[in-house]
């Protein structure tokens, strides 16, 4: 920890840098957008950001997705899950409204990625609901069943990757280049791996929360 | 890759892989270990004597490795390296048989024997180097082979001397680094070539090219404890009595010595040295650590320290040789390289030996060695005797050439160093001597075991009786062919192109 | 060229699932990768710098993938010390390694976590630094720098203790902030130029204060990665508590990453802006993690401390390249004397490391003091820290040698002496910390020494092995100057932003 | 709001930037350092976004968008490693701060080395 007048001056003088550079920015910058749109044909999709998230820079993506697959082993590798506090507690209410929402929730992050290929939505955005989905459930007391499968769980978390990696090698067999697909085929290659994506996307961000591996015996019950 | 290359590479690679293999045998594999020496000790011989017979008839001997880019590693054999290598190749042959007798029981022997070979290997690559990258990369595997063998003891003095040694010959080495680097950033690569090869600069980088020599002989210096650079010497003789040897005949002291012969002849040039007034200050210095160096041992107790100084002072008679601009000096200087190495070494095993065999480290216990151990204080006699420069032994044939130089160069005061140092050789000698064949035997001795003759296992006598019968050689037949008399005299011819 | 970065993330991936063959996939990445690179080499040496367009779309809309001199070389090093590492990890994480005398037995299954965990993020680990080598995209440079930081504090924190768990934790903060930093600056440079991809940038040739401000927190998140003197305070904790393969892998390569971006940044990207002030100051904070280092090295008590703090002063070496390469004359031997040094120092690290994790094993510590004798009972790993440190002090024929050699070189044609006092000071200062650890090699043990354990042979040869590659590797310097010349985007860039004074 | 100069969006991102390196700088709390990443992670994003809503013509420029949104994965991954190590180490040295006493001494170094010893000797 440093004093607070040495953090004070360091963060001025950041911050009076940063504002004489955003200051001297061009007001119309030039971007990439006129690219992006012109050739937002040949991608396959329409909406531009998925095309630039898993076509343009499809490669980004792929390292990514490694990237969530890396922080969730690094999390198993560091310690076991907590099974949350609420869990086994009173579900008079929650439970209901599980049964309810859980279904609704995976059909709309089913959604968002079907949509993303044309307006606001994906893989990520789909994921994230899935994830959201998942946390409420461990909240709830459900799933144990699966989640005391950590092999299971491994392919799921997987899944985005190896497709990925599958789909950027195949795509190579059959064009030459890394993650360029066949043309005219874009939109089908993007759903697929967005589809195991978004499993992926979804089991991450949830696992994530629980903080650990799942322990082999299954979690602690409190009930 | 010529045979003849391959001839030079065999040279340093009879050491090499024997040192390696010591390296991975097991302590008890007493024989093979000492096959393997030999083995490697005896064919270096042979290939050494196959270079000189080949350079004697006028073949050249050259080898180039890729190396730094632009730069070559490469071996070469000219008449000074021969001289060097054929010296050190030598000797080492009974230093090895020394040494195996000397370290029968004692721990380590593996890792000793190992870090031996490669200390050889650095001396003959020394020897052997065409230019000065190559020189350097021998010179600083010198300084790190011989670290294991003076450290070998492993007690606190070893280690300590150990430090001292490093810190001084790490230090030299990265002055030498610095001078190297220097003058390749001025005159591009540099190959070692009779009567230099910076001629061309020296009108236009005068002062660069001083301050470069000095940083050359600050660096060698350290290595051939030149004033003020000597300290670490008499601290190195906690090493066991063969590396001492090694150190002070051989390898580490004589490798300066040779670089500064190497720099002075075959980079700067003797006359574009003499130009740039940088030999005059050199020649001072040297004849400064003569006269100290010997003083110095006068007081010494310690024989393996008198002996120590006594280093510190002749081998600046080479320097001295080397600086004094004349033909006849640098005769004087380049045999008394090899003389020097003859009688110090005899001088070594017959330390060694007291040791070993009685327990006598001081000169004030050698009261009637004479009759005990009659072969070795023969040996020790003739290498003292050679060092104060008695007619028919070596030393007294460089002192002749060193002083008739000096005197064709009318630097009289050289002359009269010289004088006063055979005068304090004999002051530090002569009761030595006294001593040993006149007083009567003090009892008891410090050891046990008080038999009437107690020499040494034969391994241990052999060696010091025939380096001193070299020394007489070297005296007596001076003037034959293949003496080293008479190779030095092709070298000096060759420099100075009489 | 995709296969370097596709095999090592399939191996990774695999490696999730089934973790008890995290092993054997391994291999099948090191051989994979092993032949990618020889064959990258073979097409380089004919066809020149490869570029790959990733998605057929081509910079600036899509992501390229080039290879160049400067990037195979970094990805033979990643090669070669990552199958070094492997060969090492396969024993030190076996689960039935004796640990000699007086070391508990540890738990089975804490062992087989290990094992089962050190796999795939070493591999995800070898996956990052291939692809951040091969990028040639800033944004796609910051996500190979996250997957980098991310794998880097997994496997400190594999060691377990509080102190690996701390330094663990500092060091991903300080990692996490440096990313973000250097996302800004991203963020900043395509506000400027509409463009990520480093030849586009480097084709406009752009400046003005929104240029400097994100060069400047670029920088300052890399060197903070790259643990330059000042920003090097997390490093040695991190490095120190690792287990002995990570550290290796810290050490040689993971810092090495960030300075890499840094070379292509100011050198291809923005070489207009490298002005001497610029190039000066980087050289002084260079020259103060060479002292700075060296003497906190010299104080350490403990064996992988000081080997730390070794890398923190040779990591300074390295940025003594931007001073001496700006310069007109000596800028090439320069630019390969540091990039030898960079390869030099990678093989005689991870061979220390190696060899202190084999005297941590044995003796069950690493107190400097406490380790009197052990050339005895480990006189191979004794012998590998000592060569390794012949590299280090920079002693003939080593790499190590060739680097300092050509800077030196590069110096005194510039007539930058003051780098030259550096370069031999921090020589002899690193024979002094070296020759600290060897003394205690050499003491003089009463009595019978101490029994000499069975550590598996692999251990014993891979620091071996990589200390002797150290010291060889002087031979391989013209070679790997003539490489680095394939391309060499930061002279050709340098030379021409000279002609435009 | 084509009136409100973007400029302004762009300082706002650089404030809130600044906010969370400071507090990052000052906190010494795991998790509220944690945060301070967050908001920093957010000024970025905020930084990006606004640039990308500036690029003239009918939609703004995916590019900046597609990076946000790779950033925001990033950063949640990143947060969840934190949040776990920091809980990890809480678990094994019951201290919830990052020991910043063995910044530079060398005499701190040797207290976190005979920690490390510890647990090497009973844990490796």
């Amino acid at each position: 920890m440093m004093p607070r007048w040495m953090a004070g001056s360091f963060s001025v003088c950041l911050l009076a840098a940063l504002s004489w550079a955003v200051w001297s920015l061009p007001t119309a910058p030039k971007g990439l957008t006129a690219e992006s749109l012109a050739r937002l044909a040949e991608s396959g999709v329409t909406n531009p950001v998925t095309a630039v998230l898993l076509n343009f820079r499809g490669y980004d993506t792929l390292l990514e997705v490694g990237v969530l697959l890396l922080a969730i082993v690094g999390v198993w590798s560091l310690r076991r899950a907590d099974w949350p506090r609420t869990a086994g507690g009173d579900f008079t209410m929650l439970a209901p409204f599980l049964r309810v929402a859980l279904p609704l929730l995976v059909l709309a992050a089913g959604y968002l990625l079907w949509i993303g290929a044309f307006a606001p939505g994906g893989a990520f955005q789909g994921g994230a609901l899935l994830g959201g989905a998942l946390v409420l459930a461990v909240l709830g007391g459900r799933g144990r069943h699966i989640l005391n499968r950590r092999d299971l769980l491994a392919i799921g978390l997987v899944l985005g990757v190896l497709v990925f990696v599958v789909a950027a090698a195949l795509s190579m067999l059959l064009s030459g280049g890394l993650l360029q697909f066949p043309s005219g085929q874009g939109g089908v290659w993007i759903l697929v791996i967005e589809s195991a994506a978004l499993i992926s996307i979804g089991l991450t961000l949830g696992l994530l929360y629980l903080g650990g591996r799942p322990s082999k015996g299954g979690l602690p019950r409190h009930d | 890759m010529s045979v003849h290359g391959l001839v030079l590479l065999g040279i340093l690679f009879s050491s090499f892989v024997t040192g390696v293999a010591i390296f991975f045998l097991k302590e008890e594999n007493h024989r093979t270990r000492t096959w393997l020496n030999l083995l490697g000790a005896g064919l270096k011989l042979i290939l050494v004597a196959a270079l000189l017979w080949g350079t004697y008839r006028g073949q050249t001997y050259s080898l180039t490795l890729e190396f730094l880019p632009g730069i070559d590693f490469a071996l070469g054999a000219d008449s000074n390296s021969v001289l060097f290598v054929t010296l050190s190749t030598v000797l080492w042959f009974w230093t090895t048989l020394y040494a195996v007798g000397y370290l029968e029981h004692s721990p380590n022997r593996s890792r000793f024997f190992g870090f031996f070979s490669l200390c050889v290997t650095a001396t003959t690559g020394i020897a052997l180097s065409a230019n000065l990258v190559t020189f350097l990369t021998f010179f600083e595997l010198l300084t790190v082979s011989t670290y294991p063998l003076v450290v070998h003891r492993g007690t606190k003095d070893a280690l300590g001397g150990g430090r001292i040694y490093l810190g001084y010959t790490l230090a030299g080495g990265a002055l030498l680094l610095l001078a190297v680097a220097w003058l390749h950033s001025l005159a591009g690569p540099v190959a070692f070539k009779a009567r230099g090869v910076i001629q061309s600069l020296a009108a236009g980088h005068r002062v660069e090219l001083q301050v470069i020599f000095v940083l050359f002989m600050l660096g060698l210096g350290v290595k051939a404890a030149i004033l003020p650079l000597h300290g670490w010497l008499p601290k190195a003789m906690v090493a066991p009595a063969p590396v001492s040897a090694l150190l002070h005949a051989v390898a580490v002291v004589k490798a300066g010595a040779f670089g500064i012969v190497r720099v002075v002849y075959d980079v700067y040039g003797v006359e574009t040295a003499s130009e740039l007034n940088v030999l005059q200050p050199l020649a001072l210095a040297a004849g400064a650590t003569i006269v100290y160096g010997s003083i110095r041992a006068l007081f010494q107790d310690e024989l393996k320290k008198r002996l120590a100084y006594s280093t510190v002072s002749q081998v600046s008679y080479i320097v001295l040789g080397v600086a004094i601009l004349s033909p006849v000096a640098s005769i004087g200087g380049l045999v008394h390289l090899v003389h020097q190495g003859l009688m110090k070494i005899t001088l070594f095993f017959g330390a060694g030996n007291y040791a070993e065999a009685l327990g006598i480290h001081k000169v004030s216990e050698m009261n009637g060695v004479g009759r005990r151990m009659p072969l070795t204080t023969s040996a020790f006699t003739i290498g003292a005797l050679g060092m104060m420069g008695t007619p028919f032994l070596a030393g007294a044939v460089s002192k002749h050439y060193l002083k008739l130089g000096a005197e064709e160069s009318g630097d009289t005061w050289a002359v009269w160093i010289l004088t006063v140092s055979g005068l304090l050789n004999a002051a530090y000698f002569i009761p030595i001597l006294w001593r040993a064949w006149f007083k009567p035997p003090s009892d008891p001795h410090p050891a046990p075991g008080s038999a009437k003759r107690t020499e040494p296992p034969w391994a241990l006598v052999v060696p010091p009786v025939v380096t001193a019968l070299m020394v007489i050689w070297a005296g007596l037949f001076a003037e034959q062919p293949f003496s080293p008399l008479a190779w030095v005299k092709l070298v000096a011819q060759r420099e100075f192109g009489h | 060229m995709a296969l370097l970065i596709l095999a090592p993330l399939t191996t990774a991936a695999l490696a999730v699932v089934i973790p008890r063959r995290g092993r054997g996939l391994a291999f099948v990445t090191a051989v994979v990768v092993g032949a990618a690179v020889t064959g990258l080499f073979r097409e380089l040496r004919d066809h020149g710098v490869r570029i790959h367009q990733v998605g057929g779309w081509g910079a600036p809309l899509g992501i390229d993938l080039r290879v160049d001199g400067l990037a195979l070389l970094m990805l033979c090093v990643t090669a070669g010390i990552g199958i070094a590492v492997a060969l090492y990890a396969t024993r030190y994480f076996a689960s039935n390694l004796n640990l000699g005398q007086n070391r508990p037995q540890e738990p089975k299954d804490e062992a087989t976590h290990r094992d089962y965990y050190f796999w795939p993020i070493f591999l995800f680990l070898w996956t990052a630094l291939n692809a951040l080598f091969l990028s040639a995209d800033i944004f796609n440079l910051y996500v190979t720098l996250e997957l980098l930081g991310f794998a880097a504090v997994t496997l400190v924190a594999l060691a377990g203790g509080p102190a690996a768990l701390s330094a663990a934790l500092r060091y991903l903060t300080v990692s996490l902030s440096a990313s973000l930093f250097y996302l800004l600056g991203v963020g900043l440079v395509f506000g400027q130029c509409g463009t990520v991809d480093l030849p586009s940038l480097a084709a406009q040739r752009e400046s003005g204060p929104a240029l400097w401000v994100a060069l400047g927190l670029m920088t300052g998140g890399l060197i903070t990665k790259a643990a330059l003197f000042p920003m090097h305070f997390w490093l040695p904790p991190a490095h120190a508590n690792a287990p002995a393969p990570v550290s290796a892998l810290l050490s040689a390569l993971v810092v090495k990453g960030p300075f890499y971006i840094l070379l292509r940044l100011w050198f291809e990207a923005f070489p207009t802006l490298l002005t001497p002030a610029v190039t000066q100051g980087f050289g002084v904070l260079g020259a103060g993690a060479i002292l700075w280092g060296s003497i906190q090295a010299l104080r350490q008590q403990r064996l992988k401390l000081l080997v730390a703090y070794s890398t923190v002063a040779q990591l300074g070496y390295l940025f003594l390249l931007l001073p001496l390469c700006s310069n007109s004359g000596g800028g090439g031997m320069a630019w390969s004397g540091a990039l030898m040094l960079l390869g030099a120092h990678a093989c005689a690290k991870a061979a220390m490391f190696l060899a202190a994790g084999n005297i941590l094993h044995v003796t069950g510590h690493d107190r400097i003091q406490g380790l009197d004798g052990f050339a005895r009972s480990l006189p191979m790993s004794a012998f590998a820290f000592g060569l390794a440190g012949l590299s280090l002090v920079g002693l003939p024929p080593s790499g190590g040698f060739a680097g300092k050699w050509l800077l030196l070189n590069a110096a005194l044609t510039q007539g930058q002496w003051w780098w030259v006092a550096i370069l031999l000071i921090g020589g002899l200062l690193a024979a002094a910390y070296v020759a600290r650890v060897l003394t205690h090699a050499f003491t003089h043990l009463d009595g019978e020494a101490t029994v000499r354990h069975a550590l598996p042979r692999i251990m014993e040869w891979t620091p071996l092995g990589l200390a002797l590659l150290a010291v060889l590797l002087g031979f391989a310097s013209d070679g790997a100057a003539r490489l680095l010349e394939v391309g060499a985007p930061a002279l050709a860039q340098a030379a021409k932003g000279r002609m435009e004074p | 709001m084509t009136e409100i100069d973007h400029r302004v969006y762009l300082a706002a991102s650089a404030i809130v930037f600044v906010i969370g390196f400071y507090s990052l700088l000052v906190q010494a709390h795991v998790l509220r350092r944690i945060m301070a990443l967050n908001v920093m992670g957010s000024g970025v994003f905020l930084f990006l976004i606004a640039l990308g809503s500036q690029t003239p013509g009918p939609v703004p420029d995916p590019v900046p968008r597609a990076m946000v949104l790779t950033g925001i994965v990033v950063s949640v991954c990143a947060t969840g490693l934190a949040l776990a190590l920091a809980d990890r180490v809480q678990d094994t040295t019951d201290r919830c701060e990052i020991s910043e006493a063995n910044r530079h001494t060398a005499s701190s170094d040797r207290k976190s080395g005979i920690e490390a010893e510890h647990s090497e000797g009973s844990a490796s």
